[in-house]
């Protein structure tokens, strides 16, 4: 019997599951978990095959319906009950539960009356006529969320200019480079990754990229990488005395 | 003291959101044992007298609201569509209500689903708060309801909220892990 | 017919400005031949009995309203609606909370605009402290966030404070946002 569901009707595997068990007449608390698993797995391959995406969490309870039937299929010897103990069901079971009763507390939510749909309320009443300064300026109801927010959005619109000013101030370039080629004469090589240390601020990463490029170009060091995504090595190919002609080179940068 | 009644209905129809007693009795500049009288006197008063709207006693406060009654009507005049919620972020909301402090982990757990987006716009609709971070390696953030959520959906606190139906929980790990009576406000 | 009062008067009372008896008629679809009278009941009804509010007819409509004479204490409660923010003071006081120590010109660097008169009534409202002075010419002062201010957010201390990664994880669009942890403790 061909069962018309839609995935998008469910607001995820549990609330399916539970949908199944009720069609099936079946107890939650004794799931027939062949005849749920196999209704289960053909919703999965019907959307499949029409080509309709389906999201990872139905595919991962449809594995883990799986491994509880391959568990309820093994032999009941008294030794493994006591070994094992629960029954395979139970964690899926208590899921179910709770799961249902939060169901439940989303609907009685949605019957309670509501501000604004069911209540209303004259709002900022006394700014109306009270002739209050502050009135005009629209003010916002704070918690640490909306502080965190604030804050990003004051990050994301830094003005452009920061890097050169910043790095001109403070970070020079030529310092780094020194730093950088310091640290690959102590170990030859070294990955990528470990160029940047984790604490650093956006401006440092920037620099310390500069860095690495300026010691390219000057072929100072040389750049490899196995195949596409792996590590990226960087090697010294000079001897470590010829790193103190740098400073010669330094003024050149015109980074100062 | 008849004055003092008619003060205190100022300040309540004037605040901008439930006032509460202590903020109440600052106000007034008079004790507790005088003004809670007054406003219990006059949340009678608009139980017993057919009005518009009465006094409701809301998260922790006291505020004049419409009745429900009267919602498909006044619908009509407001501007904006109240938003409706989706099932998922029904879902999500309850959890949090009634689990309170929990972990965006354990909601999804719960669910069975991603929550992270539903997590984020119901804290941008004021609906959630941040409670801290729980003791456990990442320290993950802590989430619980606002005192908007109250307002949202009128109730004086959280143990306003309506009881759910008991399970018999399998895992005794789970059973105690059950306190339902929220903690805080 | 006692009905149409009451909704006339919740109509007015959830109205967000002074309601025109036009509009009136329109949302109650009844003609105004039977919501006038209602509407002189209702005024006459107000000014009759000692309530803190009474309906005034403003600007061409109806409006409840506190009476004049309350309002020098009802301008006492406006005064401390200070429990919110502006745009401006929420990103000011971002800034300091997760960049601290810092400083006047590098609040005013990162958001572009003077912040002074800011900084002062974040100071004034004690949810700033001035943690010392900045070893560059000048001396400039730096600020950092006071213990009120944890109270007010409900933190125990400031690596409580969310870094931005955690609300970037809610949200896969922000996922690639800057990971910035606050700065020291």
């Amino acid at each position: 019997m061909p069962i018309q569901i839609l995935l998008e009707n469910f607001s995820g595997p549990l609330d399916l599951l539970l949908h199944l068990i009720k069609t099936n007449e079946m107890d939650i608390y004794d799931i027939r978990i062949m005849e749920i698993t196999e209704q289960y797995l053909s919703i999965i391959e019907q959307m499949k095959q029409l080509d309709l995406d389906v999201a990872g969490e139905f595919l991962l309870m449809a594995a883990t319906l799986m491994h509880i039937k391959s568990r309820m299929l093994l032999p009941s010897s008294e030794e493994i009950e006591e070994e094992e103990g629960e029954d395979p069901r139970a964690e899926l079971v208590r899921r179910l539960l709770e799961y249902q009763r939060y169901k439940e507390a989303a609907r009685l939510f949605e019957n309670m009356p509501q501000l604004q749909r069911d209540y209303f309320t004259g709002l900022v009443r006394a700014a109306d006529y009270l002739e209050l300064e502050d009135a005009a300026d629209e003010e916002i109801t704070v918690g640490i969320y909306q502080l965190a927010e604030a804050f990003h959005q004051v990050l994301s619109n830094r003005p452009k200019e920061v890097f050169h000013e910043v790095v001109r101030e403070s970070l020079s370039v030529a310092q780094y480079i020194r730093r950088l080629s310091a640290r690959l004469a102590e170990r030859k090589r070294m990955a990528f990754h470990e160029c940047f240390s984790p604490e650093a601020s956006r401006i440092e990463l920037v620099v310390t990229f500069l860095a690495m490029l300026e010691l390219v170009k000057m072929r100072m060091i040389n750049i490899e990488q196995m195949k596409e995504f792996s590590e990226i090595w960087l090697t010294l190919v000079v001897a470590p005395e010829q790193l103190d002609q740098l400073s010669a080179v330094e003024d050149a940068l015109g980074y100062e | 003291m008849n004055n003092l009644k008619q003060l205190v209905e100022a300040f309540i129809f004037a605040a901008d959101g439930p006032l509460s007693l202590d903020r109440l009795c600052a106000l007034l500049e008079q004790p507790r044992g005088l003004v809670r009288p007054v406003v219990e006197e006059l949340m009678q008063e608009y139980q017993l007298s057919a009005r518009g709207f009465r006094l409701f006693e809301i998260a922790g406060g006291y505020q004049f609201r419409t009745l429900p009654d009267f919602a498909p009507y006044l619908r009509r005049m407001a501007k904006e569509r109240s938003v409706k919620f989706s099932q998922a972020a029904l879902e999500t909301l309850a959890i949090i209500a009634y689990r309170q402090p929990v972990t965006r982990a354990e909601i999804e757990y719960l669910r069975g689903v991603d929550s992270g987006g539903i997590v984020k716009s119901l804290l941008e609709r004021n609906l959630l708060r941040i409670l801290g971070k729980k003791d456990v390696p990442g320290r993950p953030l802590l989430y619980g309801t606002s005192r908007q959520f109250l307002e949202f959906f009128g109730l004086r606190d959280l143990n306003d909220l309506p009881t759910l139906k008991e399970f018999a929980a399998l895992d005794p790990e789970l059973a105690e892990a059950e306190p339902l009576a929220p903690e805080g406000t």
